[in-house]
């Protein structure tokens, strides 16, 4: 199981890379990208903040939770922050199993529990110079 | 007692902070350490009053009592993947 | 759109260069492997015989369909046949849309429908020497 | 009339055969050229009665009409992924 939060540009063949085994039939790779539009507005680039501590902890437990349901150790996930263009990508994840349901069943947990758990900030940059953060989703707490 | 507070994202541009160490009452809550904030302290007057919190690096609930050393971190809803 | 049957060894990396766009913000890529063990029998190889004229030709409805509903043209879709080894891919499908949901459900969608209907059988090979087709699916005639 | 027959996989190797060029009624139905063909040659006595077929690439019923020149593939149950 690997998980990292990260300023570096991420690789899609490296994180698959990370995963596999000879006993797993199924692999899923997921990556979330920078478009170039949002809501109607032109995107120019996306700036990510993280509480970078705090995330590699909160993706660590959610990679070990996805793990335990899905049966399988062979996981990996990467988030990125920083600055962002059009087309990179922000989040990546890998999961291989025995059989199709459990990587796609870890997959989508993982990028659903992303969405509602990471401390991990949007900034959009739109094209006539003006930028926002988007409006998020209070975590439930306890988790 | 002294904490240390963290702030992201919207929260760190409404203030300009983004981190502080502030000295709160022994054994106060996040709650009451958040509202001595805003009334000694104007830049935190556009924070909500009850933001999500982590302490320690977990999210915790407002009234969680602090000890001396704590992170508080004030937490916009968040925003990833 | 992109859909092929073939011999070749499938590049993971080759079939999702083929996707994505500025527009998407989600990409999936699926891979089949073959799998060290099925039935608690250990697997030495598979042998994947196809109607490749025909495979081919359900393959690109099947993407087709997929595009449909994801509402993406960003589709590509590859199948092998010939002798496999343990971990060799064989199927790739990759998607990539606006949103996540859409190529969760597509690429989904891709693997269920070739399970049903793809004209291809799977013949495994044992480490005791044996060999042996197996079970398949009977595919809705009219599909 | 004259139709190219075609088995794959577990078919083929039941048989022994993998392309087959049959004279068949004119006219006449898969289902009738399958039972013709089992009547007059024992390679095919081991396929199921009623197989998965396809007629010029595409998935169809038995009771299909055939035309000269017609691709009948005799297909085993799929199992491809």
């Amino acid at each position: 199981m690997f998980t990292q939060v990260t300023r570096d540009v991420i690789e899609p063949q490296a994180v698959l890379g990370m995963i596999g085994s000879a006993a797993d039939g199924a692999v899923i790779l997921f990556l979330g990208t920078v478009r170039e539009q949002n809501d109607g507005r032109a995107v120019s680039g996306m700036r990510y903040d993280a509480f970078v501590e705090m995330a590699e902890s909160v993706l660590a437990g959610i990679a070990r939770e996805a793990g335990a349901r899905a049966g399988s150790d062979r996981i990996a996930v990467v988030h990125r922050f920083g600055e962002l263009a059009i087309g990179d990508v922000s989040v990546a994840i890998a999961v291989s199993s025995p059989h199709r349901e459990e990587s796609f069943a870890a997959a989508r947990y993982i990028i659903e529990q992303i969405k509602q758990r990471l401390p991990v900030w949007k900034q959009e940059h739109y094209m006539d110079g003006d930028a926002e953060w988007l409006a998020g989703t209070v975590p439930p707490i306890g988790a | 007692m002294r904490i240390r507070l963290l702030l992201f994202a919207l929260y760190r541009d409404l203030t300009g902070v983004g981190e502080l160490d502030i000295e709160v009452r022994d054994g106060c809550s996040a709650a009451a350490a958040l509202r001595s904030l805003r009334q000694h302290d104007s830049r935190f007057a556009r924070i909500p009053e009850r933001p999500v919190v982590a302490v320690n690096r977990e999210y915790a609930e407002l009234d969680v009592l602090l000890s001396d050393g704590d992170e508080l971190a004030l937490l916009p809803p968040v925003a990833g993947g």
